[in-house]
């Protein structure tokens, strides 16, 4: 793992250490939590063949959608692109491979791989569609679905606050994906608003402690609040 | 006078008791939140990691980190808290949901749902309808009794791909109010000024009437 | 579940509820967390024959040690009893039954019944004696250990703060197995220390969601601080 | 004059990199501790649950939930975190622990290791022993050279049984310092004062010697 001392990088640097065809996990619920600044600087950076695993593809233009719009991406492997009509195209034309998975099993396939894990077993699903060509196995007289751990080379995070160590701390339901993305993939590069010294974020309100975070990021609260887009209710 | 949908919302808040724990899905269940009292202690749970959720008043600036699981942003009332995805589906799966509005596309007399897929024609993926459908204690699916070309959404048995099955309790159309029953679906509450003929008309599902238990709604 | 409105009891109505051969989850690792008002009321109420799942054992005459030596404990499910000779006496002597789990294992099966789960596949122990019995699975061509998740009745944990819809908050090192129980039990007793109104706690402080909490008791401090005893260093 | 304890102890902090994460066994490998200067920027981890202890000075009054795995209670340095119990496995399980100091019964040329159980005697259960010495990045232990009766704690193959196979780095025992290599037991440092035909013969391994490179402590 990287020293704690040596964690604070700048975006370019950290994202061009990412190589291309690697399997990216993307924390974020929508815009809430999506790094949109360290995904601005790998668009611009370059690497093609991607696989992400995001729950949503954000809405065109912004986030990941710009890296599916330029064709940077192979595979998306999410819970539903309902509000990125562009990603929804890109699939119904076959220039983009979707795989689906139910949220909280996505959330689950994820944090089993953080949690070094195989895999878990589920009921959820059985009957339907997703449960088709999943691995059963009994286990008390019940039939379970075998859930394998989804691993990445690289996740990237949003954090509200983070110290050069690498502790993370979310806001609201900028979290959502992001604490349990952060604990998986063997590279864990971290945006964060505001970057202080260690011992500066409260012990008790630290999400994610440093030793499963690689790199820190600092951005600018503009840079990445393009995303936020107006939705009714 | 009220519109269909708003009728179907003001019948679906009798439904919520105080003290409970509510999942309003994307949609027309939405709306909703617009139905429940301020002052009633009710929290309510949006999958993307959030319970307590209230919908934000005129004028309110919108906090960029608080949405619900439709992408509305939202603020919460005292007692809420928020959390990460896993803990917000361990909520699901565990059934500490006690009660989920659901919108349909199909829906049974088994209480079978299909809400997430047409295929060849709308596919987004499913969401967390899935784990919601199958775990919440309670779901009541609120729709339009009929879709646009005037076809019967209350089937005998759901030809879309299901979203889970036999996890209907209670179903709320502008025409009705029907309870998933091991002998079918039995007629709560039939719409002001409809017969229960033409009720059954508009309906594939074969329906339970009783006249005399029946309410208006 | 119990509603929002009617979770906050007095201590001894809260484990009067507990019924004779319950299979009861401990929060607590030594003392910081261990629900000592709780287990002492437990204790007077009279209930037999349980069995208890907890990190280890306390310490002689505190905690779970005096249910242990007060005959109630029929099994105990644990992964260290280092500091607790009285129940390894107990354990030795046949009266008490133990059955040990590797500590990260206990805590990922207490974890898994509270995600609803059914269990997941590890590659701990492999090979020791811990995996004798174990049944195994092959997946991506790694072999791998089932484990089953572990259930019970009730769990009885400790927070630092709480309001009466049941959100908790822990402190320090006193988190350790509360949390994971706090979801995973089909009723969850929590003692703390502090009992607010609801929107008192600060919602991104909140660790276990009112939604998994049946039942909150509010303790003084130095009733369940019995516990505390010197240990060198 | 150093005791042994205090030789292994010196010698062993010279095993920490300034930037790692470590954690510290029960009993012995617990007061390495008190050989990390406060100014070195390195986190303990300790299983209960905390990254980043630090010991309690002199007259600083005990905070009742702060303790290490050991029971004894601690303060924490800057840059620390507390956590759960899950979390805290998670990060040995997935090797986020760089280092990890453990006390032996038994440790053999092949790197197995056995210090939790001796069949009829002690039996205590196995804590989180067996995920960190099967997961941490790199496993020393610390012991001493001989039980107290004098016979071997270095062996050709452990009899008890085992924490977890092939998981030691390094051994370091108030008489040797010993690599554990492909070929056996490589000795990398040897007690001031002990000659290497003393060493094999207090040593049931097989020991490979080059006294021209071999460091003393």
């Amino acid at each position: 793992m990287t020293l704690l001392t040596e964690k604070v990088r700048d975006i370019e640097a950290a994202v061009a250490a990412i190589p291309e065809g690697a399997t990216i996990m993307v924390g974020g619920f929508g815009s809430p939590g999506t790094p949109f600044a360290l995904l601005d600087a790998l668009l611009e950076s370059g690497q093609g063949g991607l696989t992400l695993i995001k729950n949503d593809a954000n809405e065109p233009g912004i986030g990941i959608g710009r890296l599916i719009e330029a064709g940077r991406v192979k595979r998306l492997i999410t819970s539903h692109l309902g509000l990125n009509r562009t990603a929804i195209e890109a699939m119904n034309a076959g220039r983009l491979e979707v795989i689906f998975h139910p949220q909280g099993l996505l959330a689950e396939k994820i944090r089993c791989a953080g949690a070094g894990h195989g895999g878990f077993l589920t009921d959820i699903g059985q009957g339907t569609e997703i449960a088709e060509g999943r691995r059963e196995i009994e286990l008390d007289g019940r039939p379970w679905g075998i859930e394998p751990a989804l691993h990445a080379d690289v996740a990237l995070v949003h954090a509200e606050r983070a110290d050069r160590y690498g502790n993370l701390i979310y806001r609201a339901t900028a979290s959502n994906f992001n604490p349990l993305m952060a604990m998986a993939a063997e590279q864990v590069i971290a945006q964060a608003y505001r970057l202080d010294a260690p011992g500066e974020l409260p012990i008790d309100a630290i999400h994610t402690p440093c030793a499963f975070v690689s790199q820190v990021v600092q951005v600018d609260r503009a840079t990445s609040e393009q995303g936020v887009r107006p939705h009714g209710l | 006078m009220a519109s269909d949908t708003q009728r179907i919302l003001a019948r679906a808040a009798r439904e919520v008791i105080p003290g409970q724990i509510v999942n309003l899905g994307i949609g027309l269940p939405t709306r909703l939140f617009h139905y429940l009292p301020d002052e009633m202690e009710v929290l309510v749970h949006s999958e993307n990691g959030v319970l307590g959720c209230r919908p934000r008043r005129d004028g309110e600036a919108p906090d960029h980190d608080m949405i619900d699981s439709g992408g509305a942003y939202i603020t919460t009332r005292p007692g809420a808290s928020v959390f990460d995805s896993a803990t917000s589906f361990a909520m699901i799966r565990r059934s500490r949901v006690d009660l989920t509005f659901m919108g349909a596309f199909e829906v049974d007399a088994d209480g079978n749902l299909a809400n997430w897929k047409i295929p060849g024609k709308f596919s987004p993926g499913i969401g967390g309808a899935m784990e919601l459908a199958q775990k919440v204690r309670r779901l009541v699916v609120l729709c339009s009794h009929n879709d646009k070309h005037g076809n019967p959404k209350i089937l005998a048995r759901c030809r879309l791909p299901l979203t889970a099955s036999g996890c209907v309790s209670r179903i709320i159309t502008d025409k009705a109010v029907m309870d998933v029953t091991p002998a079918g679906l039995a007629v709560v509450d039939i719409a002001e000024g409809l017969d229960p003929a033409d009720l059954r008309a508009a309906t594939e599902a074969p329906l339970l009437i009783d006249e005399s238990r029946m309410g208006r709604f």
